[in-house]
């Protein structure tokens, strides 16, 4: 069978996967790690939380893999509620950065040592 | 199979009631708060209410709801009241605080009831999803709390650290549900247990990572050791009654979690393949834990470390993984909320208020200045070192009496080793109550009726159920059995 | 190569360069930006997935929302380059760095290697068979069905963290 | 399972004993702090009452019956924890019935003792007391492990704050110390509880921790412990007591303790928790691991030895009136020790017969001692000398109370040694003779004690004013003296009440001891 | 479905000509002609005659407008980002310029290919996520607005791309949520499938009049135009996000503000004025497919006079008045809108 581009793929079936998944997983898995990495060594915690947002990417892209290798929704559906989380999760996250960088006008986590670590 | 479209039966909604009324609590709060402010003083009372109120619909039938979504069961229940009685104790202790430092928004319970709804939601869930959406509801409501004296530098710090690393978390419990899931087909727990158990899924090293990263994110809700960095800052610049909430009930949440987790995907014979992990969890939260808060100087950061230590013993039960294990567990952790909850509780009352650090020196002398609240303090010290007659010796016992049933006696040691340690830094806090002179005048907030309320509850339960455990065993047997398999 | 074998090819390339360079860059807004292009690439490999709904989802709320978020935030802040000063705990990072490559490494390496999943990729249930046609009517169907604990419970969330970001930045007190 | 219906005057005596200081305890929290008469009020009648209890109980106990009849006479059992088979199980004998006694006794004359002495914080001290003999008291007659466990730390804490908030000025050093040797005994011994009712499950799959259970099973040879399993059950229960008695090298915390305590704590420390350590060895450590006290008793033999003589060295070179008592205690209750590890009938009843002796005794010492400091705040011999002419009575009563304890032929010192020494002669000459020797030590320091602080020149001006005992100190002391000279007279009462103990711990101990 | 090998390349080709057409109409065609339109209506508003000098009817004014941007200096000051300095402007035209990708801009040109004649739908992709494409690429506008803003270094611009920013999200609720209306009606996320069903129904703007209201007004938010260009607001801002362009950066910003309308004004087309369609028209056949397209282009056109009309017609708004508006009249609106054709559709029974 000829592969189609997805786009006009989608509408007509899903066409077979010529790219294996384990593809897919290796660069989610990399991904993940690359936002672990970021999360670890980054200084500011605006920055730490970018990486964090790509390491949730990361596992969404994961999520979507596997649910196209079962052919079950049930993974893009979970993917939805990592969006929205993700979303809420940054609303907050954000809110507190900026109190704490009119608490303490810097938002650098090595900075942040009224608390000893 | 797909469920029904739209379609919610009275048992779905029964099996969710707790949640609801939290959630509508919750709501009505922030309503009043916008637009009845001058009846401030009333929203801890419609706090409460609600608890009650939520309580009184907390007997719903045992079974799955919401097309399989989520379990209820006795464990489920179990779990309801303790969310429940935290959130009763931190409302009543924290009361008076918050309104002297003009602190007392209705948010602040709005968000308290929330984090109990996600907490009890998250225990339900049998889809890994619900958990997470449970666990992140709970979690996101506490990062608020964190912050919430907001113009103090550092709870905003505490915030953000206790934000960012739960993120983290977040993130890698996910990473373990896609791995489970890609392996084997299912978010839902029944149906990751089913699909384990006739394959070769013990056996495959992705799963098991998967299994890790989730046990992982949990370790790192409880602070378990090397999960634990985020304990220590949070509970020194968190609002201290929030931290009686913090600190107790969501760490027996998720170690539910973290049992039914293992539950369906270990293999029979309870969890033996993880056992190495949990237990060097448990030696090393026990021996650090306790090590690090012999030299703490601050009560809250003490205390931090010594929760550390504390959920080191709830590990061993998990390590165990027998039924009477975990029974122990749960009468460890119900006991631990009534102890470590009115600890912090009684510190709130002790200290400076939330603006101040919370030098153990402050409490000089306040046995005399201030004997009810002392009371109340060194009472949880001798339960949280496992002394009789408190209820900590209660779950102390069947937790090693399990480890001990079950051929762990090394666990056990290094339990009542970690105990001897502890006794250090408690009995200090007694010392600095009852035996020291003060050396400055600490200005305390005022006790309230409320206050005294939490107090003489959680002395009650301190005692009683440390004399007389029978209804507490019980109950926490029946929430054991209740387990699958 | 396969058309799809290109596409895959340059996004995932996008995607992973241009994480590395939101980690590497010392720009908080320049992270951002990088991020968005790897949002870009996971969106190109989303569709290859065939999953254009969570692509589209996934640019509208993270490039779109929350990004923007972190942006407005940044200047806000007026954040500028990371400090530049003496790593104060340098072993620390460099400890981390090669934990993180170790585990990477390790858990990429058995990504590659697992092989068939104990469960077998057998035909699924039917009700969560991605359709020929169209998935966004199964996605609805499955929302409001299934999850629809899942979904209800999510909104207490959002109002939960949208009350909290708003109390938390308010500016003045009462 | 046998139950017991409650009837709180007939079989639940023990209940009643046991409890009754608590409550006391209970009613003095709703009692203002100033009110001190009432207070001693409520003290006077809570421990009145319990040693009233007490000699009820004596007066049922019916001495004659052998072996574990010897404990259904008084005996309370109902379940606790059922699932696990913890029960609620009180039961004396005749060796705890005596040690009960002690405990009455000494907790109502140091409350005496107490209204006569300017005390801060007066209410707490009493409750601190009350709370202490409900502990004491649970110990000893609490037969179910898990149960006596709980009253064994029950008893820790009150003593924590008797030394932390009225001692002296190490009391801090000296009661974490206290607490910290204590603890690190105790919690062994709990796993090991633990350990043994799993094994003693598996042997006979019954879910018990009640001693009268375990005991047969242990000696039947049911348990078939490892000699190995058996050594560490042995010494994680032998540790815990010993720390208690205290066995040398295990003493350090008891000089400071003592030292630090206050009158009344430092009476109760010597007097009773330190027999509990005894009362231990004998009611678990001996019936449950016959094999393993077989094979260390000479190494424990040799510990006591040099504690007899290392505590009675060390006390003739103390300037300190407390630590001097102190150090005695060690000596002494070394001497009891090495009495339980000669396992004949004669060394154990001596030894039995030496604890409560002792208990009197260094119990009238500490409070004499406590008296003069209530006056001199000084415990330093050099401060004092030639006060008998001031204090007369207290002279005359801390002389009766030294030579009954130097073991003076017609005061109780005298029985108890005898028959240890006479009982560890048959099993060793050379352990005879070492003991006797820190007994002839012992009246040497003690006897100079008394010389350089009563006799001689009144040197010290200080002293001038000193003033003797007055009622309340009187009322608390010569109950015991009273005790120190009948018991000394005519033992036999005592010895025909723990006979039948002491027949049976012996017994037990032999079973498996025979090649 | 057998497909041969060459199907591909020619639904490649297909899709290249419609996108080379589009862009053609909107680059080439709409977009100068757009910069003569603005001044004409203003001079037209302003009862004045604006520029008539440069052509007839002043029709070559765009041309010379242009040229004299690219010939003047391009000053990039000393402080600023530049690579995001020059990425900002390209980045606020790329997405306006792919929004077309899923619009249709006429119904079906029949072909004949292969033997067969099929008819090929005027859009260049039909996907099944077309409104959410729309949302993501138009969410994506700000982008250029911000890094213009922060890379410019100067403080004028960075207020000018914080202003941005905000407005841009709190607008983005309030016309999605407006939007979905539509496709609760259509039952579909397709654009092709909304256009088709005003065509057998009615134009949504009359049954769903509330939500165009509100549509309509965020687009006005999300394409910063006035009364909502408080990004730029040279009373306050200076030039807001754009002070420190010149020469044809500038041109470019200014290209990508009216590419944005001329989508803008193609959404509201299709989504609540039916497209391409006319009531009772049924456009088939070469000729049918071409007139569908003139249609297309008027009723856009009439809706880019009417964002020119507004431009020059109401003054600013305060910034605080616009956020008021946008979460405390604009959200509720179209919460209450989506939910009452949530219900009306539920009553309705599809």
């Amino acid at each position: 069978m000829t592969p189609a581009l997805p786009g006009a793929a989608a509408g007509a079936g899903v066409a077979a996967m010529t790219v294996p998944p384990a593809a897919f997983l290796l660069v989610g898995t990399l991904l993940f790690f690359i936002g672990v990495a970021g999360a670890l060594l980054k200084r500011n915690a605006l920055s730490m939380f970018l990486s964090i947002e790509l390491m949730m990417n990361a596992v969404n892209l994961l999520f979507l893999t596997y649910a196209r290798m079962r052919g079950d929704a049930a993974g893009q559906m979970v993917v939805f509620f990592v969006i929205a989380v993700a979303a809420a999760e940054a609303a907050v996250g954000l809110a507190i950065f900026v109190a704490l960088f009119r608490a303490r006008m810097t938002i650098d986590v090595d900075k942040a040592n009224l608390l000893k670590w | 199979m797909s469920g029904p479209f739209l379609h919610v039966t009275s048992a779905d909604l029964a099996a969710v009631a707790p949640e609801i009324v939290l959630a509508l609590a919750g709501m009505l709060l922030i309503l009043l708060d916008a637009f009845a402010r001058p009846a401030r003083r009333a929203f801890p009372y419609v706090a409460l209410a609600a608890c009650a109120v939520a309580n009184l619909f907390g007997n719903y039938p045992s079974g799955s709801a919401f097309s399989g979504a989520i379990q209820a069961s006795e464990l489920t229940r179990f779990v309801d009241l303790l969310a429940l009685a935290a959130v009763v104790l931190s409302v009543l202790g924290g009361g008076a605080l918050l309104e002297r430092d003009r602190k007392d928004q209705g948010e602040f319970y709005a968000l308290l009831l929330w984090s109990a709804a996600g907490l009890t939601l998250m225990v339900k869930g049998t889809d890994l999803l619900v958990v997470f959406l449970g666990l992140e509801t709970m979690s996101i409501a506490l990062y608020v709390l964190a912050a919430w004296y907001r113009d103090v530098p550092e709870a905003t710090e505490a915030g953000m650290k206790y934000f960012l690393m739960g993120a983290f978390a977040s993130a890698f419990f996910l990473y373990g549900v896609a791995t489970v899931y890609g392996r084997l087909g299912s978010t839902r727990l029944d149906a990751l247990q089913a699909a384990a158990a006739g394959s070769s899924a013990y056996g495959d090293p992705l799963v098991t990572i998967g299994v890790l990263a989730i046990l992982a994110a949990l370790a790192f809700k409880i602070a378990l050791v090397p999960f634990h960095a985020w304990a220590p800052d949070v509970y020194q610049g968190m609002t201290t009654p929030a931290v009686a909430f913090l600190s107790t009930a969501p760490k027996a949440g998720a170690v539910v979690v973290a049992v039914k987790v293992l539950m369906a995907l270990a293999p029979a014979g309870l969890g033996v393949p993880w056992r190495p992990f949990l237990a060097a969890l448990a030696i090393l939260s026990i021996l650090f834990g306790n090590v690090v808060a012999l030299a703490q100087r601050d009560v809250k950061r003490m205390l931090a470390y010594s929760g550390i230590a504390q959920m080191g013993y709830v590990a061993i039960g998990l390590a165990t993984f027998t039924r009477p294990a975990l029974e122990g567990v749960l009468v460890f952790l119900a006991g631990y909320l009534a102890t470590n909850a009115a600890a912090f509780l009684a510190v709130a009352a002790l200290s400076g208020g939330e603006r101040e650090p919370h030098p153990l020196a402050d409490l000089a002398g306040m046995g005399r200045r201030r004997p009810f609240a002392a009371t109340v303090l060194t009472l949880s010290m001798l339960s949280l070192t496992g002394l009789p007659p408190t209820v900590g010796f209660i779950g102390k016992l069947l937790v090693f009496r399990a480890a001990v049933d079950a051929q762990l006696v090394s666990l056990a040691l290094v339990g009542i080793f970690g105990s001897l340690i502890s006794a250090g830094y408690y009995l200090r806090v007694v010392y600095f109550l009852w035996m020291k002179e003060p050396t400055r005048e600490v200005e305390a907030p005022a006790e309230d009726v409320l206050s005294g309320a939490a107090y003489i509850l959680a002395m009650t339960a301190m005692l009683v159920l440390g004399v007389l455990p029978r209804p507490l065993l019980d109950w926490a047997r029946t929430a054991a059995l209740s387990l699958p398999r | 190569m396969s058309a799809q074998m290109i596409v895959f090819a340059l996004a995932s390339a996008l995607a992973l360069v241009f994480a590395l360079l939101m980690v590497v860059v010392k720009t908080p807004v320049k992270s951002v930006l990088s991020l968005v292009v790897t949002f870009f690439g996971l969106a190109v490999l989303s569709i290859l997935l065939a999953a254009p709904f969570i692509a589209a989802l996934q640019v509208i709320v993270y490039a779109g929302a929350i990004l923007v978020l972190f942006l407005f935030v940044i200047m806000l802040l007026n954040l500028q380059k990371e400090a530049t000063e003496k790593d104060a705990r340098p072993i620390h990072r460099v400890l981390s760095l090669v934990a993180v490559l170790a585990s990477g490494g390790l858990l990429a390496g058995v990504t590659l290697r697992a092989g068939a999943p104990p469960v077998p990729l057998t035909a699924p249930a039917a009700a969560y068979a991605i359709p020929a046609a169209d998935e966004i009517p199964l996605l609805g169907r499955l929302l409001f069905s299934d999850y629809l604990l899942a979904f209800e419970a999510l909104s207490v969330l959002l109002l939960l963290a949208a009350v909290g970001a708003l109390i938390l930045s308010k500016r003045r007190f009462e | 399972m046998p139950t017991t219906p409650f009837s709180p005057l007939g079989a639940d005596l023990l209940s009643t004993l046991v409890f009754l200081p608590a409550v006391g305890a209970l009613v003095l929290l709703f009692v203002p702090d100033g009110a001190r008469k009432t207070i001693q009020g409520i003290g006077l009648l809570f421990s009145g009452a319990t040693f009233a209890v007490s000699v009820l109980a004596l007066l049922r106990f019916n001495p004659d019956l052998v072996g574990s009849e010897a404990f259904r006479s008084l005996m309370v059992d109902r379940p606790w924890i059922p699932r696990f088979g913890i029960r609620y199980l009180l039961a004396v004998d005749g060796l705890s019935l005596s040690l009960v006694l002690l405990t009455t006794l000494l907790t109502l004359s140091v409350l005496l003792v107490a209204c006569g002495q300017k005390i801060d914080r007066f209410k707490g001290y009493v409750a601190a007391f009350l709370v202490l003999e409900t502990g004491m008291l649970g110990s000893l007659v609490a037969l179910d492990m898990i149960l006596f466990y709980v009253f064994w730390e029950v008893m820790l804490i009150p003593m924590y704050f008797i030394i932390g908030i009225w001692g002296g000025k190490r009391r801090i050093y000296a009661t974490m110390k206290f607490v910290l040797f204590t603890l690190a005994g105790s919690l062994l011994m709990f796993v090991a509880i633990l350990f043994a009712a799993n094994v003693n499950a598996q042997a006979t799959g019954i879910q018990t921790f009640s001693l009268l259970d375990w005991v047969p099973a242990a000696l039947g040879g049911a348990w078939g412990l490892t000699p190995r399993s058996e050594a560490l059950l042995f010494w994680a229960f032998a540790l815990a007591f010993l720390v208690k008695v205290p066995l040398w090298p295990l003493h350090t915390w008891l000089p400071d303790a003592h030292v630090e305590a206050p009158t009344g704590g430092s009476v109760i420390l010597a007097g009773v928790l330190l027999k509990l350590g005894t009362y231990g060895l004998l009611r678990f450590a001996l019936p449950l691991f016959p094999n393993a006290t077989a094979r260390y008793t000479p190494f424990i033999a040799v510990l006591a030895l040099i504690g007899i003589v290392y505590g009675a060295w060390v006390a003739a070179a103390q300037k300190d009136m407390k630590k001097l008592v102190a150090y005695s205690s060690v000596s002494h209750l070394a001497l009891v020790v090495l009495g339980i590890f000669a396992v004949n009938a004669t060394a154990v009843s001596g030894a039995v017969v030496q604890m409560v002796g002792h208990g009197l005794t260094t119990g009238l010492l500490f409070m004499l001692v406590g008296v003069l400091y209530d006056r001199r705040h000084t415990r330093e011999m050099a401060d004092y000398g030639g006060v008998a002419s001031q204090v007369p009575v207290t002279t005359t009563l801390f002389l009766i109370a030294t030579l009954g304890s130097i073991g003076l032929p017609g005061l109780n010192g005298f029985v108890g040694e005898f028959l240890i020494l006479g009982g560890v002669f048959k099993v060793s000459v050379l352990w005879c003779a070492v003991a006797a020797t820190g007994m002839v030590l012992s009246a040497i320091y003690l006897l100079t004690l008394v010389q350089k602080v009563f006799w001689g020149p009144s040197t010290v001006a200080a002293n001038r004013g000193l003033t003797d005992m007055n009622g309340w100190e009187l009322a608390g002391a010569l109950p015991l003296i009273a005790f120190v000279v009948i018991l000394g007279v005519y033992p036999a009462p005592l010895l025909n009440l723990v006979k039948n103990s002491v027949e049976s711990i012996v017994q037990v101990a032999r079973v498996r001891m025979l090649p | 479905m057998t497909l041969t090998l060459s199907e591909p390349l020619f639904n490649a080709l297909l899709a290249v000509v419609k996108i080379l057409f589009v862009w053609a109409m909107t680059l080439a065609a709409l977009l100068p002609n757009l910069i003569w339109a603005e001044r004409r209506v203003s001079g037209l508003i302003q009862d004045r005659p604006g520029p008539n000098r440069v052509g007839p009817l002043g029709l070559f004014q765009a041309v010379a407008d242009v040229l004299k941007l690219m010939m003047k200096e391009d000053v990039v000051p000393l402080y600023v980002d530049k690579v995001l300095f020059t990425l900002a402007p390209l980045i606020t035209l790329t997405p306006a310029l792919v929004t077309f990708a899923v619009i249709p801009f006429g119904s079906s040109i029949p072909i004949t290919w292969n033997g067969a004649v099929r008819d090929v739908p005027l859009v260049i992709a039909d996907v099944n996520v077309g409104i959410l494409y729309i949302f993501a690429l138009t969410s994506l506008a700000v982008y250029g607005i911000v890094l213009a803003g922060w890379s410019s270094n100067d403080k004028y611009s960075l207020l000018g791309g914080v202003r941005a920013s905000a407005q841009i999200i709190s607008y983005e609720l309030a016309m999605g949520f407006s939007a979905a209306g539509v496709f609760i009606a259509a039952g579909s996320l397709r654009l092709p499938a909304v256009v088709e069903w005003q065509h057998a129904h009615l134009w949504n703007v009359v049954p769903q009049f509330l939500g165009f209201v509100v549509f309509a007004v965020a687009i006005f938010a999300e394409t910063n135009r006035i009364p909502f260009d408080l990004s730029e607001a040279e009373a306050e801002l200076v030039a807001g996000y754009h002070t420190e362009y010149s020469s044809f950066r500038f041109a470019m910003f200014f290209m990508g503000e009216y590419a944005n309308l001329i989508a803008a004004s193609a959404v509201v087309t299709t989504l609540y004025f039916g497209g391409w369609s006319l009531p009772g028209v049924a456009f088939t056949g070469l000729w049918g497919g071409l007139a569908s397209i003139a249609v297309f282009a008027v009723k856009t056109a009439a809706f880019i006079f009417l964002f020119l009309w507004v431009r020059w017609t109401l003054p600013r708004f305060r910034y605080d008045q616009l956020m008021e508006l946008g979460w405390k009249v604009f959200l509720p609106l179209s919460f209450f809108h989506l939910i009452a054709v949530a219900a009306f559709v539920a009553a309705s029974g599809r």
